[in-house]
Parts: C-alpha cells; sequence; structure tokens
C-alpha cells in the first residue's frame, strides 16, 4: 500500500472524485549511442554499456548480455526478437518501471511519464530452439514491421545452463523490462518536445458530460495458454483471470506486459501494449464522436469451457457498463479465432455493435478461404493483413543475434534460403506485420 | 472426472494417464477427435494451437471429456473448423522436425496449463 | 445445396445432425438425425431394430416434404 | 514499332457475323482476319498490340464437344503464339460464357497466356474462369459492346506488356477471388474506429473481410399426393459406388455424381461405400443406407407410400467444400430434377 500513497498525485474534478490523470511526455529521440553514461543530450540518447550489462548481471541466472544498436536504414536484421519494449520514466505519480514484475504494486495510468519516443528496447535470445520473429531495418523487410523505425537498442540474453524453460523465459523477459526502465531513466529530468494528456473521469461522469454519445468499450484478447503464449496484467499470469476492466490509462501505462514469443506478426508486444493503438484512436475521439468506456481485458484459453466463460463474462461486463458497441482485438491466430467469433455473436445477439480486428490465412497465393469459422454477426472486421504473404528479404550486413534462427523461417515451409543470404519467409515470421491492434498499416483486399 | 487425453507425444504418454496415444501425425491426432466427438466425446481444450509457429509442431495433444449419450455440436464444428484450418495451412508448410524436442516440451506444458485451467467436471 | 435446389420450387427435406449448420445453410424443412457418421442408423442396435429406427426417420422426412412451412422448421 | 504483342481473339457464331441460333452448331474455325468485335479493338490497344486473327465457335457445339473445340483451339493458339487470348464479351449469354469460360481455364491453365474475357455477373461461366482469366463486369446484353471493349482493351494492353493490374475497382474487372496483401494509409486501428463510428451513425461502411453470405429461399409447396409423388434422394455424405468411379474428392469436393439405382433395393456393401473424408468412415462402410436411407424408400414405393423413387440418386461430400461450390452443385442437380419432374427431395447429411 506504501506504494500507492508514494508521490502520487490526485486531480480533482468539478464533481471532486478522484480520476487518474496520465500526461505523457514524450522526448523525441533521434540516435542512440552507447558509452559511459546513460543520458539524452539534444535527441541523442547515450547509453550506459558496461552499467546496463552489470545491472542485468545482478539476476544470477543471465550469463551473458550482448549490447547493440540498430538504426532505420540500416543493413541490419534482428533475429529472433523476444519482446519489443518502450523505454520510459515514471516522473511523477506511481511508481518507476513495471508495477507487480519490475517494482513494486502500484496504480498505472496516473501522473507524469516521459517516454523516449522514437527508441526501443529489442531483446533477443531464443528459449526454445524454433523461435522466430526478424526485424529488418532497411528495404523490403523494414516496410512490414513498425519496429524498423525505431531506434532499437538490441538486448540479446544468454542465461546459465540447466534453467527449466519457465525460468529461462521469466529471466529474458524481466531483462528486457529492466532494461528499458535502465535506458528510460535518461529522460527524468529532460523537458519533453511534446505532451500528451489523458484524463477520463469516472464513467458515470464522462457519461453525464456526453449523454447522447454512443457508449464504447474495447475488448482485447490476449494470449494466455502457458509458456510463450502468456499475457502479464500487473504481474498476474492473465491464463487464471476473469476479464478484467482496465481503466483506459493504465495499459499505456506499463500496466500489461507481453510474455508471448512464438506469434511474430501479430503478438502484441509490451510496446505495443504501451502504445495500443485502438487505445489511442478510441481516445481521440471520446468526447467527439464517442463515450470511451474503458478496456476489457479478455484472457484466450485453451479450453472451451475457458473460452465460454470468459466470452460471457466479457459480455456481461459490456452491458453492465451499459457499452453500445465494442471493438474487439484478438491476438494469435488458431484456437483464438474462435473466442473472436464468440464474443462477436454474444454481443451482436444483445444488441451491441461490434467491429472487429483480425488477420487472415489467405494461403500464399491469397486464393484461400480467410476464415475456417465464420459467423453471419461478423459484418464489421479490420484485417491486418494475410499472414501467409511471402516476402523476399535480400541479406543483411550485418545480424544481430542468432544467424541459426533465419534457417529456422526457412525450414518450417517450402521457402528459401538462398545462397547469397536472400530470404524468402512469409510475413508470419516478421514482428508485428500483421497487428491485430491495427498497430501498422497493412491490410488485405479482394482482387 | 476422467479426461481422455489424445496425442502422439512421447512424452505425454509417459507422463499421464488416460491417454490415447497414436503414433502418426498432427493430422492423424484432429481426425481422431473429431471421430471421438462424432461418438459423443466432448472437446476440453480447443484442437489448434494460439500461435502460427505452433501450426508447424509434430505434436499435437487435444483433451476429450468422457463420452456422453447426446454429441456436442459445438465440439463437433469447432473440430471440424479446426481439420479445415490446419489443413489449409499445411497445403504450403511443412512440420519442422528439427525442433521436435522442444515442440514436446512446450506441447507438454501447454497440455498442463490447459488442465489446470479445466477445474469443473461438466 | 439445399437451398438451390429448392429455388427451382422443389420441397427438400434435410436431415442432419448438426441442425444449427442445416438452418444456417438455408434449409427450411429439417429432421434432426440420429450421428454424424451415421445420421439414419444406429450401429448399436440390432439390424432389425435399426431398420425400424430408419423407418421411422424417413418417414418423419416424408411428413416434412408434405406439410407446409413459412420458415425454417424441424420435424422431431 | 514492331514490338507489337499479339493478341488472338475468340468469339461464337454470332458475334463472328457467321449466323444465329441456325449456325451455333458450327465447327470452330480460324480466321486471319479480325472478326465482329475484334475488328475495332486492335484500335484500342493504341498500337502497342495487333490482333493477329479471330477462332469462331458455335456456341451449341463447343459445349457438346468440349473436348474436340478445346484441342482445336489450343493448337491454333499454339501456332499464332498471342500474348493474350481475349473471348467475348459473352454477356449474360449462357453457352456463350460457358464457352469462353471452358476456352480461357485452359488457355490460362495448359499454355500459360493470360486471358481477357467479359462477362454480366450472373453468367454461370463466371464462377468457372474468374479466378483463371481476367473477367471484365458486363451489362447484361449485348448493348454493353461499346463500354465493354475499351476495359477489356485496358487489361489486355496491361497484361501484353506485363503491367501488374490495379484493383478489381480500378480496373472494372469481377474480383477473382485472390485476398492482396498490400499497405494502405491508415492504420488498422483507425479503420477500426472509423467502421464503428460509422456503423454507429447508420451510415454505409465496408468490412474488410466478407463473410460467406447465407440467404434464405422461401420454402416450396408441400407434396400434394405423395401416394404418386417422385421422391429423388441425395446426399452430401460421400456414398459413392466401389471404386468411387467419377472420382469424387473426399473433401473440399470438385464434383457430384449421379448413379442409377432403379434396380437396386438399397445402397448395399460392398457395392457402395463412402468417400467422405470428413467423419469415421466404418458405420457407413457398413451399411451405407445408415447415410443415404435407399433402402426404406424402396420399402415404401413397394408399399404405395410414395408413388416413385427417382432413377438417379445424386451423391457429393460435404467436407470443406467452398460456399460457391456448393452453390453451383445445388443449381445443377436442381436443373436436373426439376426437368425430371421430381416432385420432392431427400437431402442427408453427415
Amino acid at each position: 500500500m506504501e506504494g500507492l500513497s508514494e508521490n502520487k498525485l490526485v486531480w480533482r474534478n468539478k464533481w471532486g472524485v478522484d480520476i487518474l490523470k496520465l500526461e505523457i511526455g514524450r522526448i523525441y529521440i533521434k540516435d542512440i549511442q552507447l558509452g559511459n553514461e546513460t543520458t539524452v543530450k539534444n535527441g541523442i540518447l547515450t547509453v550506459d554499456k558496461e552499467g546496463l550489462i552489470t545491472k542485468l548481471k545482478e539476476d544470477e541466472r543471465i550469463k551473458d548480455v550482448k549490447i547493440d544498436v540498430a538504426r532505420p536504414g540500416e543493413k541490419v536484421r534482428i533475429i529472433p526478437v523476444k519482446d519489443v519494449i518502450e523505454p520510459r520514466v515514471k516522473v511523477s505519480g506511481g511508481v518507476n518501471g513495471f508495477p507487480g514484475v519490475t517494482a513494486k504494486q502500484a496504480q498505472c495510468g496516473d501522473g507524469v511519464t516521459h517516454v523516449l519516443y522514437g527508441a526501443a528496447v529489442v531483446t533477443v535470445g531464443d528459449i526454445v530452439g524454433f523461435q522466430e520473429g526478424v526485424i529488418d531495418m532497411w528495404g523490403e523487410g523494414a516496410r512490414w514491421t513498425p519496429f524498423s523505425k525505431t531506434f532499437n537498442l538490441t538486448v540479446d540474453i544468454n542465461v546459465v545452463e540447466g534453467l527449466t524453460p519457465h525460468v529461462h523465459e521469466e529471466t529474458v523477459r524481466v531483462a528486457g523490462l529492466r532494461a528499458a526502465e535502465f535506458v528510460g531513466t535518461a529522460g527524468k529530468d529532460i523537458k519533453p518536445d511534446e505532451v500528451l494528456a489523458y484524463e477520463m473521469g469516472s464513467i458515470f461522469e464522462e457519461s453525464a458530460k456526453y449523454p447522447n454519445l454512443p457508449k464504447v468499450i474495447y475488448a482485447e484478447m490476449m494470449i494466455t495458454q502457458g509458456l510463450l503464449h502468456d499475457t502479464y496484467i500487473y504481474g498476474v499470469n492473465a491464463q487464471n483471470i476473469l476479464p478484467a476492466l482496465l481503466h483506459v490509462n493504465e495499459e499505456l501505462d506499463g500496466a500489461v506486459v507481453s510474455g508471448n514469443c512464438v506469434a511474430a506478426c501479430d503478438k502484441i508486444t509490451t510496446y505495443q501494449h504501451q502504445n495500443n493503438s485502438v487505445i489511442n484512436d478510441l481516445y481521440a475521439q471520446h468526447g467527439k464522436e464517442i463515450n470511451f468506456l474503458g478496456c476489457i481485458m479478455v484472457p484466450e484459453h485453451t479450453t472451451l469451457g475457458g473460452k465460454l466463460r470468459a466470452s460471457e463474462y466479457t459480455l456481461k461486463l459490456a452491458k453492465m457498463l451499459g457499452a453500445d458497441a465494442v471493438v474487439i482485438s484478438e491476438e494469435g491466430y488458431g484456437n483464438p479465432d474462435s473466442d473472436l467469433l464468440m464474443i462477436c455473436k454474444k454481443c451482436e445477439k444483445a444488441g451491441i455493435k461490434t467491429v472487429l480486428i483480425t488477420d487472415e490465412c489467405a494461403g500464399r497465393d491469397g486464393m484461400s478461404q480467410p476464415l475456417a469459422d465464420t459467423a453471419q454477426e461478423a459484418v464489421a472486421v479490420v484485417s491486418g493483413g494475410n499472414v501467409s504473404h511471402v516476402v523476399t528479404l535480400p541479406p543483411a550486413d550485418k545480424v544481430i543475434g542468432n544467424p541459426e534462427a533465419i534457417a529456422v523461417l526457412a525450414g518450417g515451409w517450402k521457402g528459401a534460403l538462398l545462397e547469397d543470404g536472400t530470404l524468402m519467409c512469409e510475413l508470419n515470421a516478421v514482428i508485428g506485420s500483421t497487428s491485430e491492434i491495427g498497430f501498422h498499416n497493412v491490410t488485405c483486399r479482394l482482387y | 472426472m476422467k479426461k481422455l487425453i489424445i496425442t502422439n507425444n512421447p512424452a505425454v504418454k509417459e507422463k499421464f494417464k488416460n491417454v490415447f496415444f497414436i503414433d502418426g501425425s498432427p493430422q492423424d491426432i484432429l481426425t481422431k477427435v473429431r471421430d471421438l466427438v462424432h461418438q459423443g466425446h466432448g472437446l476440453i481444450s480447443h484442437p489448434l494451437s494460439a500461435s502460427l509457429r505452433m501450426m508447424f509442431s509434430p505434436y499435437r495433444t487435444v483433451v476429450l471429456s468422457t463420452k456422453k449419450e447426446q454429441i456436442d455440436f459445438f465440439s463437433a464444428e469447432i473440430i471440424e473448423d479446426s481439420i479445415i484450418k490446419y489443413k489449409n495451412h499445411m497445403n504450403y508448410r511443412k512440420i519442422d522436425n528439427v525442433h521436435s524436442e522442444d515442440y514436446q516440451v512446450i506441447d507438454i506444458l501447454l497440455l498442463e496449463a490447459a488442465l489446470n485451467e479445466d477445474t469443473g467436471s461438466w | 445445396m439445399v437451398k438451390e435446389i429448392e429455388r427451382f420450387g422443389i420441397p427438400i427435406v434435410h436431415m442432419a445432425t448438426i441442425t444449427t449448420i442445416s438452418e444456417s445453410v438455408g434449409a427450411n424443412r429439417i429432421v434432426p438425425t440420429v450421428a454424424i457418421p451415421h445420421p439414419v442408423g444406429n450401429p448399436k442396435l440390432a439390424q432389425e431394430d435399426e431398420k425400424v429406427l430408419r423407418k421411422e426417420l424417413v418417414k418423419r422426412a416424408l411428413n416434412a416434404l408434405t406439410t407446409e412451412v413459412s420458415g425454417p422448421t424441424h420435424f422431431e | 514499332m514492331s514490338e507489337k504483342f499479339k493478341v488472338l481473339y475468340y468469339v461464337n457464331q454470332f458475334f463472328g457475323q457467321v449466323g444465329g441460333e441456325d449456325k451455333a452448331g458450327m465447327a470452330p474455325l480460324f480466321c486471319p482476319e479480325k472478326v465482329g468485335p475484334a475488328a475495332g479493338f486492335e484500335g484500342l490497344l493504341k498500337g502497342a498490340g495487333e490482333v493477329v486473327g479471330t477462332v469462331i465457335c458455335g456456341d451449341n457445339y463447343f459445349n457438346e464437344n468440349k473436348e474436340r473445340s478445346l484441342e482445336f483451339i489450343l493448337n491454333v493458339i499454339k501456332e499464332q503464339a498471342p500474348q493474350v487470348v481475349v473471348a467475348g464479351p459473352a454477356f449474360n449469354a449462357g453457352r456463350y460464357g460457358m464457352a469462353c469460360a471452358e476456352l480461357a481455364k485452359a488457355v490460362v491453365d495448359e499454355l500459360k497466356i493470360p486471358v481477357v474475357t467479359g462477362m454480366y455477373v450472373e453468367n454461370p461461366g463466371v464462377d468457372i474462369c474468374k479466378e483463371k482469366a481476367i473477367v471484365i463486369r458486363t451489362s447484361d446484353s449485348a448493348g454493353g459492346m461499346r463500354k465493354a471493349l475499351p476495359t477489356m482493351a485496358a487489361i489486355a494492353l496491361k497484361l501484353g506488356k506485363g503491367i501488374e493490374l490495379g484493383s478489381p475497382e480500378e480496373e472494372g474487372y469481377i474480383p477473382r477471388g485472390m485476398r492482396k496483401t498490400l499497405f494502405v494509409e491508415k492504420r488498422g486501428s483507425q479503420r477500426a474506429v472509423e467502421m464503428l463510428i460509422a456503423r454507429l451513425k447508420g451510415e454505409p461502411f465496408q468490412t474488410e473481410m466478407p463473410m460467406p453470405v447465407f440467404d434464405q429461399v422461401n420454402p416450396a409447396p408441400a407434396i400434394k399426393e405423395l401416394g404418386k409423388a417422385t421422391i429423388a434422394l441425395c446426399t452430401s455424405g460421400g456414398i459413392v459406388p466401389k471404386g468411387n468411379p467419377d472420382g469424387i474428392q473426399s473433401a473440399s469436393a470438385q464434383k457430384w455424381g449421379k448413379y442409377d439405382v432403379s434396380t437396386r433395393e438399397a445402397l448395399s456393401a460392398p457395392d457402395f461405400y463412402t468417400t467422405h473424408g470428413g467423419y469415421d468412415p466404418v458405420y457407413a462402410n457398413e451399411i451405407p443406407d445408415r447415410v443415404a436411407p435407399l433402402d426404406i424408400l424402396k420399402e415404401f414405393e413397394k408399399e404405395g407410400l410414395i408413388g416413385k423413387v427417382y432413377q438417379w440418386f445424386y451423391t457429393t461430400t460435404g467436407t470443406g467444400t467452398a460456399v460457391s461450390k456448393a452453390k453451383e452443385f445445388g443449381t445443377q442437380i436442381g436443373a436436373e430434377l426439376k426437368a425430371a419432374e421430381v416432385d420432392g427431395v431427400i437431402l442427408t447429411s453427415t
């Protein structure tokens, strides 16, 4: 409880009720350099390389750390990517870091947070041999991933022998978050270039303010199925939760962390949770076209019982809040398609309008039907693109991570790794390419 | 509550009881699951994984409920769709046998998560 | 398939186990059947009894064909 | 401009100016001149391409002698070696459309030469060839010729020069069913929010992933006199005669079969079995009547409960079969049953 009261800034609105108010101060980053101190000067982020390594190696499970930088336009390939995290620092309100994971419990979504905007920490390292997930910083590959536009500080983690897969995964996940925290502190005393304000009263207040605007909720599905397929909210493994209602500010301020690293193209990285595009785009319409009520975090279970429960519960929360419409985003491909359509059907039948965001598998030539599950109720669907679309990636001058993982990309299908290093692979291997939270601008059209 | 585990993963066979082991492909597992669903078993776990990479796995494990008199339509539709979807993927992909040991481990961990999740006995 | 045949003005009865699918493909006369692998049979029964069962189901289907309906109707 | 690409043109007897219905039986012939629509077509190619000749074939002849016609026409195409083949437009003419479609499919599959044709969207030929050829959208009658030809020529021009085609809306062709991955200006979440707001305001919006459409058909009137009625038996459970003579696929069926059962008492094993890949075949293979109850219908026929069991038994497989295929099967089977004056149909599904 200490964390809650500590430094907490409380805004009061005219009704005199506590609300969450978040200010995100963006400090534009124009380059990353490795050096002996961690600072931001004139948009140049310098990272104390040895200091960071020492910091991460405080965790005895970590044997080696390799730090590198990949800049937009460089002929650099990063593989296999585990997670991408935006470096940030809490200036006031809450606590610094990721509450429940790298920091003590505290309320996210309140106070002032500085962001090193344009920079990202990219963790690399395979926990199992079949991991993929590529970021190309230049050329054709760069078009397909949003993380070719960020200055990436790569953190390649090597763990000590004999860790169980669970412990190995946790070590790498937490190391990435700690690295982002370490780097983020450079922005603490810097004046932001841009300040974004996120202010939202209670549902009753907002509804009183905008009585005529339709009430909209966001249902964000998360992969929550076991090792390499997990998501954490305030450090809680979401495998075991009932769908949880979050204030719209919380996820934008570090409440949600990705532990999912086998669905390169459509997983939601921690960076994408921190910058969830659906939340941002709904926020932009709040008070104008819609009344944005909140986010329901929906676990994707492996069992049918779990899927039924989660979809019913989501509908119930939406009804309790009086939602007129819901945006539902998926994570992953395969069994989550069932959850997506279950939630859609139930909401539509209850008179709540839906818009779905997903991706599709239409075959290499795009001639297959995109979905196996269909629902007449799914009348408004946004497609993030065809996961089987083939892209040709020319050889890189430099590979960060494990070059052998490139063979994995070509190994699992009838793809090709040519002698000169040119790689033909499906979009499903490219990080963030077919984002199901609509983070990227890829789609499919009927031709 | 007796559950039936259909698997082609030898590690699952070693570790669990009530295992129906098939020495075959993931496709064979899905076919067997379908037949059992048609005979009245319900699906406890979804027949497909949640990620594309796991589509390449040589192993597939599905948990079924005990046989009931009435066929569970919901399960029947899901297994049917799953088979179509799986075939659709494997038309132009191949199973990744190079990392089969890792796939075995992940398969069993995902199974354990599913078994932990299903606390009811419906 | 059901719909297209009915479009020619010929009454058609759909005998199917998963009746929800039957409805979604546009069948108007539906007879629910025994099981997916043997819609109009039951291997557990003695052969004679099985025939009685099948007779009963086909009778239901014929009954459906001679009954006017206005929309999707189950004949059980 | 010696580098002109070559176009070969296909028309039926009518557009080939040979004659009307009376000439529909004419065998294909090759004519080195530009006949009918081919005449004006070259001008529309803006000097980049030339029409090297016209193949003319009677609609009835083509549809009744498909293989022979195709053999002749494919040989002509091989000799002339065009870069593009143009057929039609066929508007809403069914037989002409089928000829254009079958020709287009064969040319693309066997000779790998691109084909442009034009049809009214409900022409049965559209579904046959739209995945292979480029089918431009035309009106339902020949009155649309003046509009259709420039559109077809613009596409032929691009195909001839190897320029990638734009979207169906831009170019005027019927979507081929291909999901093309591309970049758009707005990110997905933005598009989702805009779609949501449009839905909430009751304004039109366009989904990016259309679901298959299931429309409802009005129920046909009931059979009045069952004792005089002819009942046809159909199944999607894949029951076929031994050896599966028509090669009906176990899943994603591309065809259906019909078998004479007038002299049979039942669909008994081992003369019949199931080829369906969507369920455990053990039970159906023991007693195929468990899937398609011919035995009972025959008994009822004997008892006089029904007038007659229709001579032909229709069968296909239901699993994984595309909606458009199922529709096509239904239409074909329905037309036959209608022509045979069948009074009622029992369709069993597994």
